[in-house]
């Protein structure tokens, strides 16, 4: 469930952190953000231009890189075929390659993803944010189950996508280790 | 162009063991080959029962499938992936409808003449059950997926997915026994017109209402 | 009286058809009632909003 | 607790109705039944059969007009988003479906002696027999779903596909009659009332369709108050 008065704005290039015990509506929140949840009396917009502003979930839902508590991996379909799909659904040209190498995956792209330990999975959902091309990351515990060279990895992409006017929402339940704005749901 | 992606994951997916198909497609044939055991093996009462038979395997054997069309994806996170995808939601439901019917229907369609020899029909009879199968599977994945989408979040949704579905499909089940029936007897008597007209409208309306119980058990 | 109940021989099926309408909307009546008459009386057992709670 | 507030004015509006319907239904129950059973005269063909028909066909008519307000409640509650049209949809069920279980009973009753059977596959038989299932299936998703508001949406969804689909499911069953019975049963364009009939089975429409808006009413308001209670349970007003 959603606390009530949340209020809170985040700009182009900004990563906002979002902190709180089990069950503060972390989850919620992010999938509020995204139009995946219904809020009754509160308003999320998005504001691309100074005269465009995006306020309906429906439309909201198209335009958010999604990384959820699950992994949405198919364990049937090797690491490849799983961000190829993601690639052609979304109608992105992003590389594949390039995803995976810079999470340290190609090694293991031809392999049944159901091989993959639950930091791997992580990674892989993570590098399917690198394709898609979207400007707003929502993450929800994108370092859960993940090594420490991983997660300086995975830090290092959100902290470039920012730098490239991205913006990241991520919730987390230990310190995100990068420059952010920070709300704390009790 | 999405549309397509999603098909032709799911297809790899089902050839990958990842869907239901080979289960759908054994319990057809073993359900299709077993009723003439219950009955007098005589080519009159055969005939005369096979259209309905036939029509009520492949509507359940679609069923066995139907359970898992949005669960899997719903159970894994995918579907939020999908969802957040470029597609509508009514888009979504039209090209998983289409998904579940290569992945099921398609392979239901390809021994549905071992049903009609089970059943010791002629040629005609053949035809008639091949010509029904293949008219009426659309309706029945359109249909189905509606049901699917309302027990996405049940707990045991899978058990009361044919109470809910198999009713709404009588109209599939008369009208495809009367499609044999009629090639069977050589006689027109408007059953494919009307089992065709009954599908159009089934696959053209459910994305629909499938897109509204999956907006229902994403988001409330 | 004999006659009424035969019902020109149709009796057991007249009678039948009364019995089971008859036997349906008592239970649905009773039922409804039943159930209708409990939670007022659950209801009634609660403080009302704003009294003290029980604790 | 914007929701709140209608349902509460619906309790204040609906309260004097159930015991005033509950009287003038079963006085109208008593003048039917006497005029039912000893003042209409024994059918030319059917005899004393015919007066199942004062049971029969008031069961039958709220078996389809329960779910047609269901279908127009569940309509009202995906448009308005209102607590109180689900409720309504949802109480409506059970008790379309026992009318309908009814009709179907009576139905066979009177087949008996006139089809000597109990069940012959007769169009409209056919037809009740799934709108029974189609209710079966309505209340079964209201069983199943755990989340109230996603069991209500899933609910009211599968009553309007429901009521899309049982034109057609009307015509395929005609249709398969027509192929399979031939002209045995009923003559085509049905068998002429009688006035002395008609009289007794409207006053017996009027008391089962008071009957059902009574029984409909009240077992709203129990749903209504249940949840009251809940609400003030869970708030710590309570044991």
């Amino acid at each position: 469930m959603l606390q009530r008065d949340i209020n809170f704005s985040v700009s182009s290039g900004e990563i906002l952190s979002i902190h709180g015990p089990n069950g503060a509506g972390k989850t919620s929140l992010l999938r509020a953000i995204a139009g995946l949840l219904e809020v009754p009396d509160g308003c999320i917009a998005f504001r691309l231009h100074p005269h465009d502003i995006i306020a309906n979930p429906e439309e909201r839902i198209g335009m958010v890189g999604w990384l959820g508590h699950q992994d949405g991996i198919k364990g049937e379909l090797s690491l490849r075929e799983n961000l190829q799909f993601h690639c052609r659904y979304n109608r992105c040209f992003g590389s594949v390659q390039d995803a995976l190498a810079s999470l340290g995956l190609a090694d293991l792209q031809d392999l049944p993803a159901q091989y993959l330990s639950h930091g791997q999975r992580r990674r892989l959902a993570f590098a399917r944010l690198l394709v898609n091309a979207r400007s707003l990351w929502l993450l929800d515990e994108p370092l859960s189950g993940i090594d420490s060279r991983g997660k300086a990895c995975v830090r290092q992409h959100i902290q470039r996508h920012c730098e490239m006017g991205g913006i990241a929402v991520v919730a987390v339940h230990e310190p995100l280790g990068l420059k952010s704005a920070s709300l704390e749901l009790q | 162009m999405s549309s397509l992606a999603l098909i032709g994951r799911d297809i790899r997916l089902a050839s990958r063991g990842g869907g239901n198909t080979f289960l759908a497609v054994a319990f057809f044939a073993t359900i299709v080959t077993l009723v003439p055991l219950g009955i007098e093996p005589v080519a009159g009462l055969l005939h005369a029962v096979a259209g309905g038979i036939v029509m009520l395997c492949s509507a359940l054997a679609a069923l066995l499938s139907l359970d898992n069309l949005f669960q899997a994806d719903f159970e894994d996170g995918s579907l939020e992936l999908l969802v957040t995808g470029p597609l509508s939601l009514e888009s979504l439901a039209a090209s998983k409808i289409a998904a579940h019917w290569f992945t099921t229907a398609l392979p239901l369609l390809a021994i549905s003449p071992l049903a009609a020899i089970a059943m010791d029909l002629p040629g005609a009879g053949l035809v008639g059950v091949v010509l029904a199968v293949a008219l009426a599977t659309p309706a029945v994945s359109a249909v189905g997926a509606i049901g699917a989408s309302l027990t996405l979040s049940a707990k045991r949704g899978g058990l009361i997915l044919p109470l809910i579905v198999l009713p709404l499909l009588a109209p599939v089940i008369i009208f495809g026994a009367g499609v044999v029936r009629s090639k069977l007897e050589g006689a027109e008597n408007g059953a494919v017109l009307y089992l065709s007209a009954f599908s159009l409208a089934a696959v053209l309306l459910s994305p629909f209402a499938v897109a509204a119980g999956l907006r229902t058990n994403l988001s409330a | 009286m004999m006659n009424f109940l035969a019902m020109g021989g149709y009796g057991q099926f007249v009678w039948a058809a009364y019995a089971a309408s008859a036997l349906g909307l008592a239970a649905a009546t009773v039922l409804t009632l039943s159930a209708y008459f409990r939670v007022v009386r659950q209801l009634s057992q609660l403080p009302r909003e704003g009294e003290k709670p029980l604790a | 607790m914007i929701g709140y507030a209608n349902p509460k004015r619906f309790l204040d509006l609906t309260r004097p109705i159930p015991p005033w319907f509950f009287g003038v239904s079963s006085t109208l129950l008593a003048i039917g039944l006497y005029l039912a059973l000893f003042v209409v005269p024994p059918e030319r063909q059917q005899g004393d059969a015919v007066r199942i028909m004062f049971v029969h066909v008031p069961a039958a008519w709220i078996g389809m007009g329960a779910y047609a307000l269901m279908a127009v409640c569940s309509i009202w509650a995906l448009v308005n988003r209102h607590p109180l049209a689900d409720i309504a949809a949802r109480e409506a069920a059970p008790l379309g479906a026992l009318f309908t279980g009814l009709a179907l009973i009576t139905g066979s009753l009177w087949g008996k002696p006139m089809w000597g059977t109990y069940w012959a596959w007769d169009a409209r038989l056919t037809s009740f027999l799934l709108l029974f299932f189609l209710y079966l299936g309505y209340i079964a998703i209201w069983n199943v779903t755990e989340d109230e508001t996603r069991a209500a949406r899933g609910a009211a969804i599968l009553a309007i596909v429901g009521a899309v689909n049982l034109p057609i499911i009307k015509f395929s069953v005609d249709w398969w009659n027509t192929l399979h019975q031939g002209e045995s049963i009923f003559r085509s364009g049905g068998p002429v009332i009688a006035t002395v009939f008609l009289w007794p089975l409207f006053i017996m429409l009027a008391a089962y369709t008071t009957l059902f808006a009574a029984l409909w009413i009240v077992r709203v308001r129990t749903a209504i108050l249940r949840r009251t209670v809940r609400t003030r349970v869970s708030a710590g007003f309570g044991r």
